[in-house]
C-alpha cells in the first residue's frame, strides 16, 4: 500500500502539482514554504529513482494501468533520470531564493509560487513522458507556464519580451503537434516505445516530414541559432529568480526531447544520411560564436548572461554527429548540468548585484566585489565553469566533448569547444574586472538578504564541485543506453 | 458524383475560402467575424468526421468563446484609437 | 477519395497558411487568428488522417479535445497580454527586437 | 521581399505535405478493437470519454493544468484596480438573458450526463455554463472579475482538486488513475460533475478577468 506512494515516478509529478494549486488557494504572494518543503520531497524522491535506476535499470509506471498504446506510460530510463535530477537540484535553491528575493505582497510576485509549481510538474512530466502526444500537452504546460513568470513583472518590456516568447513556443509546439499528428496518421499510435521498431521497419515520406517538423519546432523552443531571437529579451528582462529557472532548465526540456527523439523513435531517419547530424552542430557552432560575440559587446549585466546562455546551448548541438558512442550523449548531459548549474548561479547572483546596485549595467558594477564579496565569488565559480576551467563541471563536459570529437576524427568540434570556452572567457572577465575595481566612487549599495547570496554561492559551488563527482553521473546514462 | 462527396468538396471549399479571408481582410472586424465563420463550418466538418464531440466543443469553445474574447479585446482596443487597430 | 483525408488535405492547406499569418503579419491580433487557423489545421489532419478509412478513430478525438482546451487558453493568454501592452505603451504590434 | 518568401515557402511546403499524405499505407496500429474491448472495464460507454477520462485520463488531468496555468499567467498580467461593469444592455435584451441563463443550465446538466454514453460531457457542458456567464456579463447582468478571493479561488480549482486527488487516491491500489472497473463510472461521474463546475468558471473567467483590462491607451 504505502509502497506505491513511494513510487518516485507519478510522485514528481504529483507533488509540484499539488503545491502550485496549494500556492494558488492560499492567496497571492503566498506558497514559499510548502513549495520549499515539499521540492525538497522532491529531490529525495530524485535520489531514490537514481538508486533505483541504477540498480534496476530503466523504471516504468503505466498511468491508469492500461499500458501503451492504448495507456500512457511514464518511464525512466538514465537519461530522463539525469534531467530529473538536474531540475530538482536547480529549483530547490531557486525556490530559496526567490523567497528572500520578493518582498512579501510585492505585486509582481503574487503568482509567482503557483506558475514556478505548475512549471515545474511540466518539467517533471515532460521528462518522464514515453507518449508524443502527452509530451505535447507538456510542452505547453512548461511554455506557457515560463511565457506567464516572464510576463508577471509587468513592464512594457516585459509584456512585449512575453509575447515574443509566446508566439515563439506557440509556432514551435504547433510544429510539433502536427509531427505527432503525422505520425498518428502514419503508424496509429503515439507511444514511444511501440513506435520504435516500427519507423525503423518502414518509414514513409510523412513520417520524414514529421520528424523534421518535430525537431525544427523544438530547436525553435530551445532558442537554436538562428531561432534564438525571443531568448534574450525574455531571460535578459525576467525577475532574476525566473531568468534562473528559464536558462537553466526550460530550454533544457525541449533540448531533451531532440535528444530523446534522435535516439529513439527518430534513430532510423537520422542515420539515413552521415551528413544529417553536422547540421545540428553546424547551427550549434554558429550559436557559439555569435552568442558570445553578442555576451561580450552586452551593455547589461543580465543581457550579457542571456546572451552566454544562447552560445552555452550551442555546445549541447556539437554532440550530434558524436552521438555514435557513449561518449557523445555523456558529453551533452554533462554540460546541460554544467551550464544549468552556472546559469542558475550566474543569474543569482546578477540579481544581488542589481538589488545592490539599483542598475543593471555591467559599468555600474564598479567596487561591488568589497561590499558583497560571496555574491562576486559565486559570479566567479559560475564562470569558471562557463569557461570550462578545472576542475568544474563544465571541464569535465568539454573534456568529454573534445574526448569523444577526437575519438572519432572529428577534430572540428574539438576546436570549437576550445575556441567557446575562450570566448566565456572574455565575457566573464570583463564583468569581474569591473567588479574588482577598486575605484567604488559612492558606497550607496543597497543591504540584500544573506540567503539570496548564499543560494547563488551554493548553485555555483554545485557547478564547480559536480566536476569531481562526475562519474556517477556517467554510470547513470548508461542505463537504457541502446547504441 | 454522390451527393454526400458534393458536400465535403463545397464545405472544404468554405474552409478554405473563410480561413484565407480572415487573413487577408483589409479590416480587422470582418476578419474576426469571418474566423467566426471559419468555426462554425469547421464544426459542420467534424459533424462530417463522426466527431460530434470535437464539434460541440469547436462550436463553443472554438468558435464562439474564442470569438468572444477576440470580439472584445476589438472591441476594448478600439475605444483607444480606431485608426491604429484596425490596420 | 474519403471524408477523413479530403479534410486531412484541408488541414495541410490551413497549417502553412496559418504559419505563414503568424510570421508575416505584424498586428497582434492577426497573429492570434493565425495562431488559431494553424492550430485547426493541425486538429483536421489529427483526425482525418487517421480516419482516412472513414472509420471514427475516438482516440485522436479525444486529443483533439484536449488540443482546443489548449489553443483556448494560449489565446486568452496571448490576448491578455496584448490589451495589456496596449495599455502600457498603445502599440498593437512589437517593436522589432533591439540587439542590446 | 521576405512576405514573398514566406508565402511561396508555405505553399510548397503545403503541397509536399499534401501529397505525403495522399501516398500512405493503412497504419500497422489500430487502437480501436482496444478501445472497444475495454469500453466495459471503463466506466463509460461512450468510447471518446473512455479515451478522455480514463485510457487517457492523464492527458485531461494535465490539460486541465494548462487552462489553469493560463488562469494563472492572465491573474499575473491584469492590474488590479479596474472597475468593469459593461454599460447595461436593453432591458428586453436583460430579460431574454435572465430566459435563457436557466435554459443553458439544463443544457449544461444534460451535456454532462448524457456524456457517459453519448457525444457530451464536461467540457461540452462546462463551456456552456461559460457562456451563460458570459451572457450575463455582456448583458450588464454580471460585473467582470476582479483579482479572485478565498472562494473563487477554490471553485476554480476544484474540478482540478478532485481529479488530482483521485489520481492520487488510486495509486493506492497500483497505478496513477487506474479505476477499478467496479467503481470507475462513479468515479468518472464524480470528476466530470467538478470539472463541470470548475471548467465553467475557468473558461469563463479568461473572458470575464480579462474584460475588466478595457482601461484605454494612453
Amino acid at each position: 500500500m504505502t509502497e506505491a506512494l513511494l513510487d518516485p515516478l507519478p510522485g514528481l509529478i504529483l507533488l509540484p502539482l499539488a503545491w502550485g494549486i496549494a500556492a494558488f488557494l492560499l492567496g497571492p504572494g503566498r506558497g514559499a514554504a510548502p513549495a520549499i518543503v515539499t521540492l525538497s520531497l522532491q529531490f529525495l524522491f530524485c535520489l531514490q529513482l537514481t538508486h533505483q535506476v541504477l540498480a534496476d535499470g530503466p523504471a516504468t509506471h503505466p498511468v491508469g494501468g492500461w499500458g501503451a498504446p492504448l495507456g500512457i506510460d511514464l518511464m525512466a530510463d538514465g537519461l530522463a533520470t539525469a534531467m530529473l535530477l538536474l531540475t530538482q537540484a536547480v529549483a530547490l535553491p531557486l525556490a530559496v531564493y526567490a523567497r528572500a528575493y520578493f518582498r512579501p505582497g510585492a505585486p509582481e510576485a503574487r503568482h509567482f509560487w503557483p506558475l514556478f509549481g505548475l512549471l515545474l510538474a511540466g518539467l517533471n512530466g515532460l521528462f518522464l513522458s514515453a507518449d508524443l502526444f502527452n509530451v505535447y500537452v507538456t510542452l505547453e504546460l512548461v511554455g506557457l507556464a515560463a511565457v506567464g513568470l516572464v510576463a508577471m513583472g509587468g513592464g512594457a518590456g516585459q509584456i512585449a519580451a512575453a509575447l515574443r516568447y509566446l508566439f515563439a513556443t506557440l509556432l514551435g509546439s504547433g510544429a510539433y503537434l502536427l509531427g505527432v499528428a503525422l505520425i498518428y496518421g502514419s503508424y496509429g499510435s503515439v507511444s514511444i516505445t511501440t513506435l520504435e521498431p516500427l519507423v525503423a521497419a518502414h518509414a514513409p515520406t510523412l513520417v520524414g516530414l514529421a520528424g523534421g517538423l518535430m525537431l525544427l519546432g523544438l530547436m525553435l523552443k530551445t532558442a537554436l541559432f538562428p531561432f534564438h531571437f525571443w531568448l534574450p529579451p525574455a531571460h535578459g528582462g525576467a525577475a532574476a529568480p525566473v531568468s534562473a529557472l528559464l536558462s537553466a532548465l526550460v530550454v533544457k526540456a525541449s533540448f531533451y526531447l531532440i535528444l530523446r527523439l534522435w535516439l529513439g523513435p527518430l534513430a532510423p531517419l537520422s542515420a539515413l544520411h552521415p551528413l544529417l547530424p553536422w547540421l545540428p552542430a553546424l547551427l550549434g557552432t554558429a550559436a557559439i560564436f555569435w552568442g558570445s560575440w553578442k555576451a561580450i559587446r552586452a551593455l547589461r549585466l543580465k543581457m550579457m548572461i542571456a546572451y552566454s546562455t544562447v552560445a552555452q546551448l550551442g555546445y549541447l548541438f556539437l554532440i550530434f554527429p558524436l552521438l555514435g558512442a557513449l561518449g557523445g550523449l555523456q558529453a551533452g548531459i554533462m554540460q546541460a548540468f554544467a551550464h544549468g548549474l552556472a546559469k542558475a548561479a550566474m543569474f543569482a547572483a546578477a540579481g544581488v548585484l542589481i538589488k545592490a546596485t539599483g542598475q543593471d549595467t555591467i559599468a555600474g558594477l564598479a567596487g561591488a566585489a568589497q561590499k558583497l564579496p560571496l555574491t562576486l565569488f559565486a559570479f566567479g565559480l559560475a564562470g569558471v565553469t562557463l569557461m570550462g576551467l578545472p576542475p568544474s563541471a563544465g571541464f569535465l563536459a568539454k573534456w568529454q566533448l573534445i574526448e569523444a570529437a577526437l575519438g572519432q576524427d572529428c577534430w572540428l568540434i574539438a576546436l570549437v569547444a576550445l575556441a567557446g570556452g575562450l570566448l566565456a572567457a572574455v565575457y566573464v572577465f570583463r564583468v569581474l574586472r569591473q567588479a574588482f575595481l577598486l575605484t567604488a566612487p559612492e558606497s550607496s549599495l543597497q543591504p540584500v538578504p544573506r540567503s539570496l547570496e548564499w543560494a547563488a554561492f551554493a548553485l555555483a559551488s554545485a557547478s564547480v564541485l559536480l566536476g569531481l563527482r562526475g562519474v556517477e553521473l556517467m554510470q547513470l546514462l548508461h542505463v537504457g543506453w541502446a547504441g | 458524383m454522390s451527393a454526400a462527396l458534393a458536400f465535403d468538396l463545397l464545405l472544404a471549399a468554405g474552409l478554405l475560402w473563410s480561413a484565407w479571408q480572415s487573413l487577408s481582410s483589409a479590416r480587422l472586424d470582418r476578419a474576426i467575424l469571418l474566423f467566426i465563420t471559419f468555426g462554425l463550418l469547421l464544426t459542420l466538418a467534424w459533424a462530417r468526421l463522426s466527431a460530434p464531440d470535437i464539434g460541440l466543443a469547436e462550436a463553443a469553445i472554438g468558435a464562439g468563446l474564442t470569438g468572444a474574447l477576440l470580439l472584445d479585446a476589438y472591441r476594448a482596443l478600439k475605444q483607444g484609437s480606431d485608426a491604429q487597430v484596425n490596420r | 477519395m474519403s471524408t477523413g483525408l479530403l479534410f486531412a488535405l484541408v488541414g495541410a492547406a490551413l497549417f502553412p497558411m496559418g504559419v505563414a499569418g503568424l510570421l508575416v503579419q505584424r498586428h497582434l491580433l492577426r497573429r492570434i487568428l493565425a495562431f488559431n487557423l494553424m492550430g485547426s489545421g493541425a486538429f483536421l489532419i489529427l483526425v482525418g488522417l487517421a480516419q482516412r478509412q472513414d472509420v471514427a478513430d475516438p482516440v485522436p478525438q479525444a486529443m483533439v479535445l484536449t488540443g482546443i482546451v489548449v489553443a483556448v487558453a494560449a489565446t486568452a493568454l496571448a490576448l491578455a497580454l496584448t490589451r495589456r501592452l496596449y495599455a502600457l505603451t498603445g502599440r498593437l504590434e512589437l517593436p522589432d527586437v533591439e540587439h542590446d | 521581399m521576405k512576405k514573398i518568401a514566406i508565402q511561396l515557402a508555405a505553399l510548397v511546403f503545403a503541397l509536399v505535405l499534401g501529397s505525403a499524405m495522399l501516398d500512405l499505407d493503412p497504419a500497422p496500429v489500430d487502437l480501436r478493437p482496444a478501445v472497444a474491448a475495454h469500453l466495459e472495464a471503463s466506466g463509460v460507454a461512450h468510447p471518446v470519454t473512455a479515451v478522455l477520462l480514463n485510457y487517457r485520463g492523464y492527458d485531461t488531468l494535465l490539460e486541465v493544468a494548462v487552462l489553469l496555468l493560463a488562469l494563472f499567467a492572465i491573474l499575473a498580467v491584469i492590474p488590479d484596480s479596474q472597475t468593469g461593469r459593461p454599460t447595461p444592455a436593453a432591458p428586453v435584451l436583460q430579460t431574454l438573458a435572465r430566459l435563457a441563463v436557466p435554459l443553458m443550465l439544463v443544457t449544461a446538466t444534460f451535456l454532462l450526463w448524457a456524456g457517459a454514453f453519448r457525444p457530451g460531457g464536461a467540457f461540452q457542458a462546462g463551456s456552456v455554463l461559460a457562456a451563460a456567464l458570459v451572457l450575463l456579463h455582456l448583458t450588464g447582468l454580471l460585473a467582470g472579475w476582479p483579482q479572485p478571493g478565498a472562494r473563487l479561488r477554490w471553485g476554480l480549482a476544484a474540478g482540478f482538486l478532485v481529479f488530482l486527488a483521485v489520481a492520487a487516491a488510486l495509486l493506492l491500489q497500483g497505478h496513477l488513475l487506474q479505476y477499478p472497473p467496479a467503481w470507475a463510472g462513479l468515479l468518472i461521474l464524480c470528476i466530470e460533475f467538478a470539472l463541470t463546475l470548475s471548467l465553467g468558471l475557468l473558461l469563463a473567467g479568461l473572458f470575464l478577468f480579462l474584460s475588466r483590462d478595457t482601461e484605454g491607451a494612453p
